[in-house]
Order: structure tokens, then C-alpha cells, then sequence
């Protein structure tokens, strides 16, 4: 049997980790596939539902990136999140979601080195982990009587 | 048919649980479980109770599902492709102690599912069931059901209603056609009439109003100040709705996953503000007290006129889930008394 | 059905020409003036709109409604020769062969006229049965107008008297219709309520303030015509949201004569 | 109790307020919200240790103010939701008047709602003893073991919204749930739609939620999820430093920041 390869969700911010992304390509530097990118204004944008409907919809990882602090492009964007992350964590770990399948950085737009290495750490991780099951099951189980 | 007596012994009700089981149908019984006494499916007969005053959640889940799959449909390149749901599946299902009240809850859902359009989602769980009532022998002050012409030993609705006698035995009444062919399948566990009444083994409760006056009351009620000062506490949730044996409001919601997905009729509520808000913005229900005044007047005034039933049981599910005591029959006694 | 036809009407406001995927079903389909579809996009939901065609144009039904919600926004984002679902036809309808030889007054405002120009064109379409024909059709602003091709058609027959008017403030500086309120320019025009049947569709405020005006005109209770839009799940008298007082408005409705909605309770 | 009445008589007759929201006897030995408009109904009001609603919740309900300016019985997690809708400029301080009601049960004289604001710097709101031990139990639980006891809980709920609409602070009139573009929760009571729909309550509380408890009490199913929203004001005090409902110029926790918010989980 094949290894498993997790289906990773990346929201990312336009300014900094998606022009770090950008950055590994050009500079060709190798990263796993599982990733994909979805990329928003800033990650004081990114609604704390919508990593829920990643889990919704088969993700088995998350990766939440943006600016580091004191460089987010509106200046405060990236504070906001961090205090929402923090809280939101908290209530996941709380609830019972695996909080260990949500990677949360700071990537630059100078990092792309960076950037692969928190991928490929990542998709390592969740990997060992597994797919999401318990979240897939959760799902799944909607009607008592399928008809 | 004509209604036909038998006995049957507390032993004998295990194996005729037993036998339903093996026949392969599900069974819908109430047991105990983290002290609240709920309806579950397929309980070890140890489990099941016969001692409780009212459950929680009123049966309605069986025919009309919290959730119930309309069609299901995959979206691709080519179109739309839409797949009926199998109704032939429904199991056949026996309820088992459904007190008088709920299986007078089936007949109010009856009468607005087949009302006019027949709901063939709702009439094939229906017809696959069967209710084995059991008559109540305790009451509490929130059932009234001798208010609204039923009473704890009425046998409408039920296939075969059991009551349990002084010895310990259960009088069993034969209602229907279905009824006697589970007795006639398992006859061996029926033995003839006992003596005894079932009057003398039924619960007491007092009739505290007559419905046919708030009916009549309530025609000429539509703008009484009733309506706001009674429902000023009111919060708005769908609490009494959603464990109300005779409350049928849905909303039907498309759920996809991916390319495929679901078209779902769900519970819903005439109490919630959004029930009834056009796209416009404009909501003809705009404050509770109308939407308070819309769940009475739809439940003692609406119903009896179009659909010939009344809309209440009497079984007061709605006045113990309420947070705020929005207690129905103090309401339904005021009703009764205004000019 | 298959959209066979988008027509841009206003902003946000399109008419889609449907027609049936399957030559059987178009073969069944009947429908009359004032009954309405449920119409779907699988995935987003269901919709109701009144079928805005009228059934002496046969072969396909068309409906026109206004970029809201969900289904409308996703409805909106279909193009032509899409498919999307359709359940109907539902309600009542209205009384056209009872109208014989009268006159027909219609009072239409805003998005209100699509339900209206399936009875207008059914009643154009017999027009030797009817003696005159009056339309009165108001929109908040001169864009807002919908039909702009079939209000010209209609300005243009000699049969039939059409009064546009927009709201105060909504004109264009080459506006030739009246300017101000569904009831006011009713009463400014006066038609005589003479043999006349009124048939009046708008948002619920303009419908509320029109009766008194057709009451003035001599109208009585039972020659005036509205059809509701209430929110609508079920589309037969089930799920209980378009409720009101004993009636549903997708069953017992929506078509009413005034006399019946005096009879309701006002939760429309 | 005499206080209570004899304040609330007071307010209504010298037309300082229009209404009283306390409390009265209900059925069945329950006891409920009632509106005293009328000075000589008084006598209906009564206090004592059964009146845990968080009253609170009506200073938001568009019938109830529109009766006038208000004069409340309040409860310390009442006091607090005060604050908290004074904060979010939900009710306005001059249309209220505060009839607090302390630890002891004791009518509390608050000339001013400042006074009010003072006397709960001091006053703590303890949760039960019930509560604390279940919130213990889950911390110590395995994230399987979280994740099944929550699924497991909340499959029964069939989304009445009771916790919403008891809930004195889920004042929105268009709530997140209901907002379909895009549909953020699934609407069904699916056991998915469920889990998602409490965690997003959680979440917009967090910071925000007094701990009164009475979106558990309200729950017809007596689903704990209360627990939730009392995890997150923990947690936001641990975390941000912040209890809410202690002052009148509370600051959104969750729409503010500081720069050296401190977190171990960021790479």
C-alpha cells in the first residue's frame, strides 16, 4: 500500500507567505505537493469557520500563514489574527479537534526556504497522523435513516 | 374494525418484544439514559421503561425525521442529474409505548401531511408503522389532555393499546387491522379478557378547558391585547416547536459535497424571527407576540377549521422545554375566559 | 428545464425562457394566469417565482425575478442553455373567463410586474373578450423599469392605455411618463371604476395604499384583484410559512380579491 | 424581597422608569420574567433562590424596550451583561436603572450605574460546583475523548436555538448560522451542522460571555453548552487578561490586540 499523503489547506496572505511561496518557486526550491494555497487580502481576514470548512471538506491538515509581527501590509491585520488564533485554538483543543493538524506561521516574502520547510514539516507531520477520520466521520453521519 | 380485548402477562411481553425484534422491524422504545427518559432505537428489552410521565422529544422523528433526504443530485460537466429516493426502503418500525397522547400526535400530523397534497415521504414511514401505546397511569401538571378530547387510556391512534392491571398483567386492546396481525402472528402470548376495567388503572387528569371555547374565542381574539402582554417573556426559540408531537413546519436545504448533494426537508419554526421574512426585508410576523398568537391560533383556531383536527395533544412537552415558562395551559385556560 | 433565453431586464433583474428537457413533460404542462413555480438550482436551493409568460404562448414558460438571495444569485449566474429544476404549477389563478366583457385596470409597481404580465398578456392575447385596458406601471427609478421592450409594444397598441411613472427623483432627463407614487398618480388619472375589474401587484406598503385610492374610485371589494408573495418553502400547504390566518397563500392563493385579504389577518 | 417591591414602586410612580423586569411566581413551582408597568402590581415581584434568568436578555428585546426606560432586577451575571451591552452599545445607560441584587440575595442601592460598576470589581461569579467539576473532567480528557464527548453531546440537538435566544448578549438580529452566502454551518441538526454551530457560538462569545449559564439552562435537551462559552471566558482571561463585564468601557476582545499578546504556537 501507497503511503498516505494528506491533503493540506494553506490560507495565506497576499503580502508576505504568498509572495514567500511564490519566491520557493522561483528560486526552484523543491516542496511536498499536498499543499494547496489559498490566498486572502491578509490573515486578519481569514474567518475562523473557514478552516472548519476545510476540515468539511476533506482536509486532513491545515497551514494558517501570514506576516510577521509588525510587518502586515495594514498594519495591524496579523495582531488580530493572532489573537483570534489564540482563542480559537484553545477552543478547538477544548472541542476535540486535533489542533496538532493546524500549523500556524509567520512567513515573509524573503522566506521561500522557509516556507518549504514548514510544508514539507507539515505534510511529515500529518503524514505519522493520518487522514482526518474522526472529522470525516463527523460528516458523514448526517441522517439517521438514509434513504 | 371492532375493538377486541385481550390479556396479556408481563412475561409474555418480552417474548412478543423479542418476536417484533427478530421479524426483523426496527423498535422505537423509551429507556432510561443519563436520567432523562428519551426514545431509542432497537433498546435491550431490560432497558425499556414503562414508568415515565412524558419524555423529552415527542415521537415525530419517526415519521417526519429531524433531517429527512428528498433527492439526491450530482452536478458535473453534463448537468444535473437527479435521483428520487427510495421510499421502498423505509423499514417497518413499531413503536412501543407511546402514551395515548403521541399516538393522537400521528393523526395532527396526519391531517396536515395529507391534507390536500399527500406527503409520500411522510405516508410511507406512516403505513410501515406500527404503535403499541401504552395507557398512562401517572400524570403531572403540565398534561391536559382530557382538554383536548383525549384522555390517558384513549385508544385513537394506536394499533393495540396495553394497560397495566393490578396484578401486573397488561390488558391489551386491539385497534386495528395492523394490531391484530402482530396478536394473531404471536397469539400464542394472548390470553382472554381479564375482568377488571382498565378505567380503575388509568392517571387522573383533570379537564381544565374546553377547547371547542378557545376555538371559538380565538376567531375573534386576532387583535386582543392578550396576545402582547402574555408573550413579553417569550425568547423566541423553536424549543416548544421542535418537541411538539403535532408541529410539522419544515425548511427544505440543499447540502453538497462536492459534486454530489442532498436535498433535506428540516424542522423549523413559526417562532423564529426569520420564518417568515421576505427577500425584501419585510416580515409580515415582525414582533413575538405575532408569531407567539401564529403557534395558538394555528394550533387551536387554523387547524380545526382546515384540517379538522386540532393541533395540540395535551401532552405539555412544550410548557416543560420552555426556558422562560411559556406554560401553554395557563394560556389555553386565560384563552378560554377573554371577551 | 433547459434555459433557452436570458433577457437582461434592469440592474440585477433578468427574465430566463424555459423549456422543457423532455418533450412529455412539455406535453402535460398546463398552467393558468397567476400560478407560480418553484424554481431550483440543485446545490443552492428553490425559489418562488409567479410564471411571468402567459399559457396562450405555448412551449415554454418564462419567469423574471431580481438578483437577491442565494438561489436568486446563483440563478442569475446561469447561462443560456443551463438547466435548472422546476416544480409546478401551484396556487390559484385568476378569474379571466369571469372578466368577460369588461374593463381591466392593472396597477403594477416595481418587481410586481412579472406576476402581472402573465394575466396582461393572457388577457391581450384574448383581446376581443375585454373592452379597455388600462396598465399603470410605476418603478422606483427609470432603470428600475422591467419589460422596457413589452412597455413600448404596449405603449404603441392602440388597444391598450399604459401609464408609466417613477418615483419622484428617479427620472431621467428625458422621462416622458409621469413622475410620483403608484397611488397618487392612480388617482391623479382616474379611471373609472365603471364595469371594471382592478388588478394590483406591488410591494405590500404600495398595496396598502392603493386600495383606499381604487375604495375613492368606486371600486368595490370584490372587482379588485392582488396576488401575494408570501415566503414559500413547500409551494402545497405544508411547511406552514406563508401562512395566514386560516389560508395558505400558496394554496388558497395568491391570487385575492381585496374582499378576501380584508378578511385575513394583516400578516402579509 | 419587600425592598425589591417597594423600590420597583418607587421607580414606576415617580415615572423614573415605564417598566420593571423581575421576577414572579410561574407555574408548576417555577418562577419567570415578569413586566410591572403598573405600580399597584408590584406584589408580584418576588426573589428568591430559583430566579437564576439572566433578566438581562430583555434590555435587548424590541418589545420590551420600547415600553420606555427600563428599571431591572439583576442578578451579578445580570450586573455584568449590563455592562457588557452598555460596552457594545446596545442599551443606553440613561434608560436604564439598576435593581442589583447581591451575593445575599439583599436589593443593592446603586444611586448610579458607576456604583454598580464598582461593586463588581469585587463581586466574583462562581460557577457551580457541577460546572467546575465537568470543565475539569474535560481538560483532562485526551483530544479522542474531547472529540467523542462533544460529538456525542451535541448529536441530539435538533437547533432550536434556545441557547441562542436565552443567551442576553446573542443579540444579532441576522445571526452568522443564518447568513447562507456563503453557508458557513450546514443548517440541518446534522451531527456536523451541530458541532460547527456550537463552536461558532463559542467563539463569538468568547470575550464576551459572563458565565451566567443560562444558555445551558435554557437547552430543552439539557445539553451542557454552557461549558463551552465558560471555557472561552477563561480563557480569555488567562490568555488576554480580560474578565468580562467588569466595567462599562469593556474592549472587544477579539477585535483589539496588543502587541505583546503572548502565544507558543506560532512558527
Amino acid at each position: 500500500m501507497s503511503e498516505f499523503e494528506p491533503k493540506i489547506v494553506a490560507f495565506v496572505c497576499n503580502w508576505c507567505t504568498y509572495a514567500g511561496a511564490d519566491l520557493t518557486g522561483t528560486s526552484r526550491i523543491k516542496y511536498a505537493a499536498n499543499v494547496k494555497i489559498i490566498r486572502f487580502p491578509c490573515t486578519g481576514r481569514i474567518d475562523f469557520m473557514l478552516l472548519m470548512k476545510a476540515f468539511q471538506n476533506g482536509a486532513d491538515g491545515i497551514i494558517v500563514s501570514g506576516c510577521h509581527p509588525n510587518d502586515c501590509h495594514y498594519s495591524s491585520g496579523n495582531f488580530h489574527a493572532k489573537r483570534r488564533w489564540m482563542a480559537f485554538r484553545e477552543l478547538l483543543d477544548y472541542m476535540g479537534v486535533d489542533v496538532e493538524r493546524i500549523t500556524f506561521s509567520w512567513v515573509s516574502a524573503a522566506e521561500g526556504a522557509r516556507w518549504a520547510e514548514i510544508v514539507n514539516t507539515t505534510t511529515e507531520k500529518l503524514r505519522k497522523l493520518g487522514p482526518y477520520t474522526n472529522y470525516q466521520n463527523l460528516v458523514k453521519s448526517g441522517i439517521e435513516e438514509e434513504l | 374494525m371492532e375493538l377486541e380485548r385481550k390479556l396479556i402477562k408481563k412475561a409474555s411481553l418480552e417474548k412478543l418484544y423479542q418476536k417484533l425484534q427478530a421479524n426483523g422491524n426496527k423498535i422505537f422504545a423509551p429507556i432510561i439514559k443519563d436520567g432523562k427518559t428519551e426514545f431509542h432505537y432497537n433498546p435491550s428489552y431490560a432497558e425499556v421503561t414503562y414508568d415515565h410521565i412524558q419524555t423529552i422529544q415527542s415521537l415525530k422523528n419517526t415519521v417526519f425525521p429531524k433531517i429527512e433526504n428528498l433527492v439526491r443530485f450530482t452536478t458535473d460537466r453534463n448537468g444535473t442529474e437527479v435521483t428520487e429516493v427510495d421510499l421502498a426502503k423505509v423499514p417497518s418500525l413499531v413503536l412501543w409505548g407511546a402514551h395515548p397522547c403521541d399516538a393522537a400526535g400521528f393523526k395532527a400530523l396526519k391531517s396536515i401531511f395529507m391534507w390536500d397534497y399527500k406527503d409520500e415521504y411522510f405516508n410511507s414511514r406512516m403505513n410501515k408503522m406500527v404503535v403499541i401505546g401504552l395507557s398512562c397511569y401517572k400524570c403531572d401538571d403540565n398534561c391536559f389532555c382530557t382538554s383536548v378530547g383525549l384522555n390517558p387510556g384513549a385508544t385513537n391512534g394506536s394499533d393495540i393499546l396495553l394497560t397495566k392491571l393490578s396484578t401486573g398483567d397488561y390488558l391489551a386492546e386491539i385497534i386495528t387491522e395492523k394490531g391484530k396481525e402482530i396478536v394473531n402472528a404471536a397469539a400464542e402470548l394472548f390470553e382472554a379478557a381479564p375482568a377488571e376495567a382498565k378505567e380503575g388503572n388509568l392517571a387522573q387528569v383533570k379537564q381544565q378547558f374546553s377547547h371547542e371555547k378557545v376555538t371559538k374565542n380565538l376567531a375573534g381574539a386576532f387583535e386582543h391585547p392578550f396576545w402582547v402582554e402574555n408573550s413579553l417573556r417569550c425568547i423566541g426559540c423553536g424549543a416548544c416547536a421542535f418537541v411538539c408531537p403535532a408541529c410539522a413546519c419544515f425548511d427544505i436545504q440543499d447540502e453538497t459535497k462536492g459534486k454530489t448533494g442532498k436535498r433535506l426537508r428540516c424542522w423549523d419554526s413559526c417562532g423564529f424571527g426569520l420564518f417568515t421574512i421576505h427577500t425584501s426585508g419585510h416580515n409580515p410576523r415582525e414582533v413575538q407576540s405575532q408569531r407567539w398568537r401564529q403557534r395558538i391560533m394555528h394550533k387551536f383556531s387554523y387547524m380545526p377549521e382546515r384540517n379538522e383536527s386540532l393541533g395540540c395533544i395535551g401532552c405539555g412537552r412544550c410548557s416543560r422545554a420552555c426556558p422562560v415558562d411559556m406554560n401553554i395551559l395557563e394560556q389555553l385556560i386565560a384563552l378560554e375566559k377573554i371577551q | 428545464m433547459e434555459v433557452e433565453k436570458i433577457t437582461e431586464e434592469a440592474p440585477e433583474v433578468k427574465t430566463f425562457r424555459l423549456k422543457f428537457k423532455n418533450h412529455e413533460d412539455a406535453e402535460k404542462f398546463e398552467f393558468k394566469a397567476g400560478q407560480f413555480g418553484e424554481y431550483s438550482v440543485m446545490g443552492e436551493g428553490e425559489s418562488t417565482f409567479c410564471i411571468a409568460s402567459a399559457p396562450t404562448r405555448k412551449g415554454y414558460i418564462e419567469c423574471t425575478f431580481r438578483k437577491a438571495g442565494r438561489v436568486t444569485g446563483a440563478l442569475a449566474n446561469l447561462e443560456e442553455g443551463e438547466t435548472i429544476g422546476f416544480r409546478g404549477p401551484y396556487g390559484n389563478i385568476f378569474p379571466i373567463d369571469e372578466w368577460k366583457g369588461k374593463n381591466l385596470l392593472y396597477i403594477a409597481g416595481g418587481i410586481a410586474l412579472p406576476p402581472m404580465r402573465c394575466v396582461i398578456w393572457n388577457t391581450l392575447d384574448l383581446r376581443e373578450n375585454y373592452k379597455d385596458i388600462t396598465i399603470i406601471y410605476g418603478a422606483r427609478t427609470v432603470n428600475d423599469l422591467v419589460y422596457k421592450q413589452e412597455l413600448k409594444e404596449w405603449d404603441e397598441r392602440p388597444d391598450v392605455k399604459l401609464v408609466t411613472t417613477v418615483d419622484p427623483g428617479g427620472e431621467t432627463p428625458d422621462w416622458k411618463g409621469e413622475v410620483g407614487f403608484v397611488p397618487t398618480v392612480l388617482e391623479k388619472i382616474a379611471p373609472s371604476s365603471k364595469d371594471t375589474i382592478a388588478i394590483v401587484c406591488g410591494p405590500p406598503i404600495m398595496i396598502k395604499y392603493t386600495f383606499p385610492v381604487l375604495e375613492k374610485l368606486g371600486f368595490t371589494e370584490d372587482t379588485i384583484f392582488t396576488t401575494l408573495e408570501n415566503r414559500m418553502k413547500c409551494g402545497f400547504g405544508k411547511c406552514g410559512r406563508c401562512n395566514v390566518g386560516k389560508y395558505f397563500v400558496c394554496k388558497d392563493g395568491p391570487v385575492f380579491t381585496y374582499k378576501q385579504l380584508k378578511e385575513l389577518p394583516d400578516e402579509y | 424581597m419587600e425592598s425589591i417591591r417597594k423600590r420597583a414602586k418607587e421607580l414606576l410612580d415617580s415615572k423614573q422608569v415605564q417598566v420593571i423586569i423581575g421576577y414572579e411566581n410561574g407555574t408548576s413551582n417555577k418562577v419567570r420574567a415578569s413586566f410591572i408597568k403598573d405600580s399597584a402590581q408590584v406584589d408580584k415581584l418576588i426573589y428568591d433562590e430559583r430566579c437564576t434568568q439572566n433578566l438581562a436578555l430583555y434590555l435587548v428585546k424590541h418589545e420590551v424596550k420600547h415600553l420606555g426606560k427600563m428599571g431591572i432586577v439583576a442578578t451579578i451575571p445580570a450586573m455584568r451583561t449590563i455592562n457588557m451591552l452598555i460596552s457594545e452599545e446596545q442599551v443606553k445607560p440613561e434608560n436604564i436603572v439598576v435593581l442589583g441584587i447581591g451575593e445575599d440575595g439583599k436589593l443593592l442601592d446603586f444611586p448610579d450605574l458607576t456604583v454598580m460598576e464598582s461593586f463588581l470589581q469585587k463581586a466574583n461569579i462562581e460557577l457551580t460546583a457541577k460546572d467546575k467539576e465537568a470543565i475539569e473532567k474535560l481538560k483532562k480528557m485526551t483530544t479522542q475523548e474531547k472529540f467523542d464527548y462533544w460529538s456525542n453531546a451535541l448529536e441530539t440537538c435538533f437547533k432550536c436555538y434556545a441557547c441562542r435566544s436565552a443567551c442576553p448578549l446573542c443579540y444579532c438580529t441576522r445571526c452568522a448560522v443564518e447568513c447562507n452566502q456563503p453557508q458557513w454551518i450546514p443548517v440541518q441538526a446534522s451531527k456536523n451542522g451541530n458541532y460547527e454551530w456550537h463552536m461558532l457560538r463559542a467563539m463569538h462569545l468568547s470575550g464576551r460571555c459572563v458565565s451566567c449559564g443560562d444558555c445551558g439552562r435554557a437547552c430543552p435537551l439539557d445539553i451542557p453548552v454552557h461549558l463551552l462559552t465558560m471555557h472561552m471566558a477563561e480563557e480569555s482571561k488567562r490568555l488576554f487578561g480580560v474578565d468580562s463585564g467588569l466595567s462599562m468601557k469593556m474592549e472587544s476582545v477579539l477585535s483589539n490586540y496588543k502587541l505583546d499578546d503572548k502565544d507558543n504556537f506560532i512558527l
